[in-house]
Parts: structure tokens; C-alpha cells; sequence
């Protein structure tokens, strides 16, 4: 999902929980503070969304994980502030771990998103 | 024929639009419109170009239709 | 941190958080339905707690990570509740990913810590 | 001297108490305690048991000192 707001991973977490879930591994990606003010999240909506849902059809299939949750923020963002989370549900943790890291390196990959960072003074090019 | 072409980051600040609304001929292909774009926009051949045809990845030889949307951007940097 | 009360992700990630940290990695185990009513988590609180801040000096010393937190609930759990939660934060993601899967593996192994699975008519043995 | 011997998971049930404070002689090892336990509770035979001293992972072989606080219990299942 694309979303301008912030969102809960408690609330993510709560939503994503069933009966044969035992390890839920999260990936959260936060504005670091590189002498930067902060961050421009441009995306392209449709396609994002239809790439977000390709990817986690894609873990679904690739391993044995019960349940996959993306919510990538757009809009201006600070240091500190969330990007995105993934959240991969499974029986067993390796699992898990293994889903979660493919799908943040694929969503880096495909997921026609672009970060721009704004410094100090001006703001900086994509 | 209509194609309508999207720009975002690097791109958009090139071209100095969000989009643009293409009149494109019969059997034209997406290379004949980014050459368009480029020939308009020299500085877009500083960027490594990524296309996509209605919300998918596509390569610069396919042939458009009426309608199309397509998409013009550089590497994605999301995550 | 041993616990009896559950814990919000959102608060460990918040007070984890500082401006070096670019990606936050969580670990977080669920008590399983495998036909069980609940679990029984017994543990030897001060040596776990000892246990527990070395594994977190060691994952600080072994991976280039910036900060770690382990919270493991005690007493009785029911399906579906949080049993443990291992927050890494590192600049960068794959760090985050090994010093996490390094964290609960080591904790499986070394922090004194007993789960007792109960089931629909008695208690099951350790 | 005295000793602490506390007991977790199932060598608790086994033993019936969460603690006992055992009587021990200078120059006493770990492994003496733990024969004079299995006498006492054969079923202790069953468990691979593993000890703490001072909550530390120890050796049986270490030797006790007034006061030690001892620990006995399955291997740990916890995360």
C-alpha cells in the first residue's frame, strides 16, 4: 500500500496475525541522517501499487510464508520518519527472514518509487 | 492517435511537467517518442531512461495503441 | 527485558530510534496454534537478564549495528499472543538482517528460558 | 557451607520445589551436588541436565564456595 500517512506496525502486526503464524519479521526503513533535512518520496501510484501486489503474490509463492504486508510512504518525510515497512508472517522464522529481505531488495529493484533527498539549502536532484 | 506520457522525479524536473498528452501515428513505437522527448529535452540523455507501457515495464521496440499510457522515469530508488 | 505484560512494537521502535539508524529489523516470535491452548514461559529472570545484555554486547561487537533490543514475556501466554520481540537498528539493511537472525538463534540457545506448550486437557511437560 | 540450588521447567516439577538451600562440604563440586539430587529424584536421570553458577554457565566440575547460587534445569526452549 501507498500511503501519505504514518503507519502502526502494532496495528500492521494485529492485522496480519492468524492461528498458524509463529514469527513475524518486520523490515522497517527510516529517513537516516546523512546532513540531509529530510526526504521527497515521488511515486507512481497505479503502477506501484500493482508492482507492491506483484511482490507479495511473488513471496507467497517463492516461500513458505502465510501472510505479507508493504505500506511505503510518499510526500515529504524527515529524518527520523518512517519509509517503509514490510512484514512477512510464518510458521518458522527462517522463513520469514529469507521473504522479508528478498522482498525489500525487489522492492528497491521494481517498485517505481524514487527517493530525493533535500538538503540544507536547496533541494537536491533524484 | 492519443498516448498519454508521464514523468516522475529526475525526469519531471526535466521536463517541467507531470505529463504530457502525445499525438502519436499508427505503428509508431515508445523509442519514437522518447526520441521526441530527447530531441525536445536534450538533458533527458543524461538519464538512464526506464519505460513502462499501461503500469508495466516495457521495452523501448513496443508498438503503442490509442490510449496507451506510458511512462517515463529513471532507476527506481524506493525502500 | 524479561516481561509479564505484552509490549508495542511502535514504542520499542520509537525509543530505539536515533539519526544514524536507516533501517530497523524486528524478530517477533507468537505463541502458534498446533492444537494447544496456550504456552507456559518459565525463566530464570536474573541469569536471563544477564544473558540477555550479553547477547546484546555481542551483536553490537559482531555486527556494524547501532542499537539492539530483546523483550521476552513470562508466565502464561494463549494463542495468537506475543511471546518475543528483537528489535536491530543499523545504517544500512543487511546488517540489520544477520545481527537479527544471529540474535534469535544465540537466544534460543543460551538465555534460560522454558516454554511449556499447554494443551485442551493438561499440562504438557517441558 | 551453604548452597542455593534453584530449580527450572522440568526439574522443578520433578523435584517439586522452585529452590532448596543443600548443606555442602569445602572442596564440594557441582557434580556432587547433582548425584546427591538424582539419588533423591532418579528422575532426574531422564533430563540432560545443565547447570549455572552465579548465573553463569558452569562446568560440573567446578567447585562450590559458601553461599554459590546454583542452578539445574533441561536445556532452554525459549524465543
Amino acid at each position: 500500500m501507498i500511503t501519505e500517512e504514518d503507519f502502526s506496525i502494532d496495528e500492521l502486526v494485529k492485522k496480519m496475525k492468524k492461528p498458524e503464524i509463529g514469527a513475524i519479521v518486520t523490515f522497517l526503513g527510516v529517513v537516516r541522517d546523512e546532513g540531509i533535512r529530510g526526504m521527497e518520496v515521488d511515486v507512481y501510484d497505479e503502477m506501484a501499487e500493482e508492482e507492491l501486489e506483484k511482490l507479495e503474490r511473488d513471496a507467497l509463492k517463492k516461500f513458505e510464508v502465510e501472510a505479507v504486508e508493504i505500506v511505503h510512504r510518499k510526500g515529504s518525510l524527515k529524518v527520523g520518519e518512517n519509509i517503509v515497512a514490510i512484514l512477512v508472517g510464518a510458521k518458522h522464522r527462517k522463513e520469514a527472514f529469507r521473504a522479508c529481505e528478498y522482498l525489500i531488495d525487489e522492492l528497491k529493484e521494481r517498485v517505481p518509487i524514487w527517493k530525493k533527498e533535500l538538503n540544507e539549502k536547496s533541494e537536491q536532484t533524484y | 492517435m492519443k498516448v498519454e506520457v508521464q514523468f516522475f522525479a529526475r525526469c519531471r524536473e526535466i521536463v517541467g511537467a507531470k505529463q504530457k498528452v502525445l499525438e502519436v501515428e499508427e505503428g509508431m513505437r515508445i523509442k519514437d517518442i522518447i526520441d521526441t522527448l530527447i530531441n525536445e529535452y536534450p538533458e533527458l540523455k543524461n538519464v538512464k531512461l526506464i519505460v513502462s507501457l499501461n503500469h508495466k515495464y516495457a521495452e523501448q521496440e513496443e508498438k503503442l495503441k490509442d490510449k496507451d499510457e506510458v511512462a517515463v522515469f529513471p532507476p527506481v530508488s524506493g525502500g
